[in-house]
């Protein structure tokens, strides 16, 4: 409600500036959303929806918070009452925080239920059916907790590292999408951008760890330090391999070429989008790599079997030692936030993104004779697809955290440095070669030429 | 309207229906989510990690994350028995608690020191010496089953709890100062 | 740095102190500091007559209760010259067998938590609730039975629970070979952590007085159940696992871990074989069980425990109260040999905590 | 090696160290000889390094008061040796004046004694000369007296925490 509330008042200052009536039309027209002149009296927000459904042409990147949901903007303003870029802003921000608050307390509940069952225990059970608002309850409870900041800490860091944290995280999902369309920003550089980013998290974990004043805290620092920065290494170059397949940074453009042909024809995509499109199936070394980039995702999200940031047997809480209240909730949120994002990076540029990989299922909504019904079967089919593969992945950190014991210092920099480097480099030249000798065809001989 | 105006004569909680709303809600919260603190000392400890595994499953109750810090603890379960060795100690883990936190005192030594309060001379003779103290639960040890009931018993405390009234725990005795 | 870990500290397994002076995540020296949970079961053990004394002996060693019943009983017993009942040795390897195995589960599954692997621990106590469920058939506690008294035991093993005990061994043994060896024993993250990790030479421990799993860990052959059998254990057959360092140096954690699982089986293999061979008969020595008064002397008895050597040095004035009850405890000696550890090889924090979950201390038998 | 009685270790003990050896008590319980104080270094050196002996793990130390002999108040210090090797053991006992109970440490020999001689001091306040590091172990650094003297009366507070409730 005050979102719409505060993009009214900013739309009435805003008609003042600029005749908003025509940069509205000329947007729409642009777009091809909405017909000008047209009025939406009341249900605004749906019209816009269904009026943005059917349209069919590709919403490029021209504006910087273009795509979707800056699409389904314009529509909306299109009766001159938002201001579209302001409020794509505040929804984009609002969609991907509620998307990461909402994912958070999905993931640490099932994470809680996933492990009792593995346990022979039932996990959470009186909050809700099944335990399902245990983690509401536990959110609730740490913001109305005391907010202890120790007397010898550095207050300032103290205060704002949690909060350098998570937007660490936060800002890692703005070039990530959801869906089809669905996407904060599809930036040119995407997953630079997400490997970039990546280390502000470790700037906000060291000042945690730093301002807390606490010995373990420290070591708990100075462990994040070495494995964060380490792990980025094979990350990066398992980004690199991909981008290099791929020709390009965007990771809606990544997604696209995995999935062919389908929305994209025009764009020089020939072939039918199946499972052997998938980068993982790309060449012989794809599929290590994905390997690879697991594992050290494990490691840059800090699991198990990499915990030891936070190694409760060894560092009693490791760097968020000395936190309390909120603030210890926010360390809790954008932990798990990362877990959802390393997965879904993960299904973006291995695992065909929202492409299904059966053409018929995935060619769902497309096509000329594509109805409003099926467009929308198509596009949640779609979201359901990504979402569901992420959640997968989700779900094999955890099992992994549950099964595996924990790594030393040691031999996680000997696995870093002597064994992912080695296999990803020379995956990484496989790559190269294979793309040069076969001119970018599959393993499976079918062809993937991006013109 | 009169007789609960007089019963809650703080001006900030007037607004008493709107207020005890709130009061409900978070004490919920509250209760349905008490973090223990890994402070295991001695026998007691045992069948405290035997309520938090697979047959008694603490976690059940939202009371699963056993924490080994006391800063995200709201529960302190005081068991086995505490010695004059470890007693500044366990005042300055109580102290490192944030509000609001309870206390069970587990088992007979911490009670009143158990079957040392004769010839233990380097016993506590009750945890309650140290620091305030919620519930008690009897036993050497107690029961799993035991436990859990103390912590129903914590849970009816926090259910009580008002959130403006910090009279509660204001009033509670400094009953001791490490020397 | 200096770093001060405990008395409070997920890792040391109850009230133990370790201050340790590291150079980043290598641990130069320690300081092991105990005496947190010093409970003084010496001086209540002088103030109370000589059946008062056995619940006192169950919550220094809480996690194998019956040896420590049965050592502080056996001395008592050797003291005053009185015979046990057959039956009742028979039912004292039986309880005392099941609680070797209910110790070492509760070690194999915070070691795992040690480790970092969680689930072990789960798994672990979910078996020892079935072996705690027949002791309380037994005997009603859970924890510290006192069932092992002074001229035999305190109520007699009916059927009933030999069928369940024989149920139990039946799920068990299995369970151990396939399951954990499987979760934990063989992982090869679990192997990397705890092989060539704190290494026990077999000279060194014994040096130290380190006994039970820890010292057959390093290689050596020593089991007081076969080199000094007491009770019934010269009629029963069993095998004494020692560390073979097939992981890496012998004597290292692995070794000691491994020890303990396969004390376990052992363990269910005499219970097997006193379950079936236990005869009929009294289970006490009804005299003995309302008052002791032993004549003047001494004596000190030894049985292995779930941790090594339990002792017990009783001294006799002629009254009915002890005038001097002194327990040796395994644990005792076995963590004062962190330090040298420490100071032999450079280990890493997370090691050192690897290594004081591998000795398998109880800090009430530690502090008593 | 073999498998000794105690007849033979004592034979051993005398043989080599002839004046060690002042009472040797072999039908009790528990058999057991008593070692002249000043010589205790020497025959426990000789009770572990002997190959017939190979005392090689010291099992316990205790240390019992007793204010009231005849000969006037004693601690004893009793020692149980026993060898992994040849499977025999044996029980040294060492007499010490109750005003002045001071023996030589022998935590070189077997180096758990550094613990166990620490516990002594601390409950019963014997004086092992030569520890390196002789302080309390089980009491709080700044507890007062020795708890297992017979004699103690334990505080009637600890640093402002009542110590005896009735």
């Amino acid at each position: 409600m005050n979102l719409f509330v505060f993009t009214n008042f900013f739309a009435q200052t805003g008609k003042d500036l600029k005749n908003l009536g025509d940069y509205a039309e000329a947007a729409s027209t642009k777009w091809g959303l909405a017909e000008p002149g047209v009025y939406y009296e009341g249900g605004l927000f749906f019209a816009g929806l269904i009026k943005w459904l059917l349209s069919t042409t590709e919403v490029s990147s021209a504006l910087p918070f273009a795509g979707t949901v800056n699409g389904l903007m314009t529509s909306l303003a299109a009766d001159g009452s938002i201001f579209p870029e302001l409020g794509g802003l505040l929804i984009t921000i609002g969609v991907v925080f509620g998307f990461v608050n909402v994912f958070a307390i999905g993931a640490v509940w099932s994470e809680r239920k996933v492990s009792a069952h593995m346990q022979c225990r039932l996990g959470p059970m009186e909050v809700g059916p099944h335990g399902l608002l245990q983690t509401v309850a536990d959110g609730l409870k740490l913001l109305t907790k005391e907010d202890i900041i120790p007397r010898l800490a550095d207050k300032p860091l103290f205060a704002i590292a949690p909060a350098v944290v998570f937007a660490g995280v936060l800002m890692r999902f703005v070039p990530l999408p959801f869906g089809d369309k669905l996407i904060a920003s599809d930036l040119d550089l995407g997953l630079f951008f997400i490997a970039a980013v990546g280390a502000v998290e470790v700037l906000g974990v060291i000042m945690a760890g730093w301002a807390s004043n606490n010995k373990w805290s420290l070591f708990a620092t100075i462990r994040t330090a070495t494995q964060m920065v380490s792990y980025e290494i094979p990350i990066g170059i398992a980004f690199v391999t991909v981008i290099l397949c791929s020709g390009s940074f965007s990771l809606m453009e990544i997604v696209n070429q995995q999935g062919g042909s389908l929305l994209s024809a025009d764009d020089g995509y020939t072939y039918q989008g199946w499972v052997w499109h998938w980068n993982l199936f790309r060449n012989p070394f794809m599929p290590i790599l994905g390997i690879v980039y697991f594992i050290a995702s494990l490691a840059e999200c800090k699991r198990a079997p990499f915990d030891l940031p936070e190694a409760e047997s060894e560092l009693v809480s490791g760097f968020h030692t000395e936190y309390s209240g909120m603030r210890f909730a926010l360390f809790f949120l954008a932990e798990y936030a990362a877990m959802y994002l390393v997965a879904a990076v993960a299904v973006v540029i291995f695992l065909g993104g929202w492409w299904s990989g059966i053409y018929p299922l995935d060619a769902l909504g497309t096509g000329p004779d594509a109805t409003i019904y099926t467009k929308t079967l198509g596009l949640l089919v779609k979201v359901g697809v990504f979402l569901s593969k992420a959640f997968a992945l989700v779900f094999v950190q955890m099992w992994i955290r549950w099964t595996l014991p924990r790594i030393r210092l040691d031999q996680m920099m000997y696995v870093c440095w002597k064994v992912l480097l080695p296999i990803s480099l020379l995956c990484f030249v496989g790559s190269c070669l294979w793309e040069l000798v076969s001119g970018g065809a599959s393993v499976f001989g079918f062809g993937i030429v991006v013109e | 309207m009169n007789e609960i105006e007089n019963r809650n004569p703080d001006p900030l909680t007037k607004n008493v229906i709107f207020m005890s709303a709130i009061d409900d809600v978070i004490n919920a919260t509250r209760a349905n989510s008490v973090w223990p603190l890994t402070f295991g000392l001695a026998c007691c400890a045992i069948e405290m990690m035997a309520t938090g595994a697979a047959k008694y499953d603490l976690d059940r109750f939202g009371s699963g994350p056993f924490r080994g810090t006391p800063r995200q603890s709201d529960l302190m379960i005081v068991a086995g028995t505490v010695t004059h060795k470890m007693a500044p100690r366990v005042k300055r883990l109580y102290d490192q608690m944030p509000e609001p936190k309870y206390v069970i005192a587990m088992g007979g030594c911490v009670i009143r020191g158990g079957p040392y309060v004769k010839h233990g001379y380097h016993v506590v003779k009750g945890v309650d010496l140290l620091i305030p103290v919620d519930v008690y639960i009897p036993g050497c040890p107690p029961r799993p089953e035991a436990l859990l009931e103390g912590l129903f018993k914590v849970q009816k405390l926090m259910k009580r709890e008002k959130i403006l009234d910090r009279t509660r725990r204001t009033t509670k005795p400094e009953v001791y100062q490490p020397v | 740095m200096l770093l001060n870990m405990g008395p409070q500290h997920p890792s040391t397994h109850g009230v133990f102190r370790v201050v340790v002076r590291t150079d980043g995540e290598l641990v130069l020296e320690s300081e092991s500091h105990i005496g947190y949970l010093h409970r003084c079961f010496e001086k209540c053990a002088e103030g109370n007559n000589y059946l008062q004394v056995v619940p006192y002996t169950d919550r220094m060693d809480y996690l194998c209760a019956m040896m420590n019943n049965w050592g502080y009983a056996a001395a008592v017993e050797d003291l005053a010259g009185i015979e046990v009942p057959e039956r009742a040795e028979y039912i004292r390897v039986i309880v005392a067998e099941l609680n070797r195995v209910a110790s070492h589960l509760l070690a194999f599954g915070t070691y795992g938590l040690d480790i970092g692997a969680i689930t072990p621990f789960l798994y672990a106590f979910r078996d020892r609730e079935r072996i705690l469920k027949i002791f309380e058939k037994l005997c009603g506690q859970r924890l510290n039975y006192s069932y092992v008294r002074v001229g035999g035991v305190t109520f007699d093993m009916t059927d009933e629970i030999l069928a369940d005990i024989e149920a139990f061994c039946d799920y068990f043994d299995p369970k151990i070979l396939d399951e954990y060896d499987n979760l934990l024993s063989y992982n090869g993250i679990f192997i990397s952590r705890t092989s060539n990790v704190g290494v026990i030479p077999a000279e060194l421990a014994v040096s130290y007085g380190v006994t039970g799993p820890s010292l057959r860990g390093s290689g050596v052959q020593r089991d007081l159940r076969r080199d000094a059998p007491y009770g019934i254990y010269d009629r029963l057959e069993f095998d004494v696992p020692v560390g073979s360092g097939e992981m890496g140096q012998l004597g290292d954690c692995w070794d000691r871990y491994m020890v303990r699982m396969r004390e376990m089986r052992q363990s269910i293999r005499l219970v097997r074989q006193a379950v079936k061979d236990i005869p009929e008969g009294p289970f006490c020595d009804k005299k003995a069980y309302r008052a002791v008064k032993p004549k003047a002397g001494e004596v000190y008895k030894r049985v292995e425990g779930a941790r090594g050597e339990v002792g017990f040095y009783v001294v006799s004035d002629g009254t009915n109260i002890p005038y001097r009850v002194k327990a040796r405890a395994p644990s005792f000696c076995n963590i004062s040999i962190l330090d040298k550890l420490t100071s032999l090889s450079n280990v890493m924090l997370a090691d050192l905590v690897a290594i004081i979950g591998s000795l398998d201390i109880v800090l009430g038998e530690v502090d008593r | 090696m073999a498998r000794l009685e105690i007849g033979q270790i004592i034979a051993v003990i005398k043989e080599k160290l002839p004046e060690a050896v002042v009472e040797e008590i072999l039908d009790g319980v528990d058999p057991f000889v008593v070692v002249k104080a000043e010589q205790w270094g020497e025959t426990a050196q000789l009770c572990r390094d002997d190959s017939r002996l190979g005392f090689d793990l010291l099992s316990c130390i205790s240390g019992v008061d007793y204010p009231e002999r005849e000969e006037g108040p004693e601690i004893e210090v009793i020692y149980h040796l026993d060898s992994t090797v040849n499977h025999h053991g044996i029980t040294i006992k060492v007499k010490l004046p109750r005003s002045d109970p001071r023996v030589a440490s022998v935590e070189e020999i077997w180096r758990t004694a550094d613990w166990h001689e620490r516990e002594t001091y601390d409950l019963v306040g014997v004086i092992f000369e030569g520890h390196h590091n002789l302080v309390r172990i089980l009491c709080a650094e700044d507890w007062v007296g020795h708890p297992l003297r017979k004699d103690y009366e334990p505080p009637d507070s600890f640093h402002g925490i009542k110590n005896v409730i009735y």
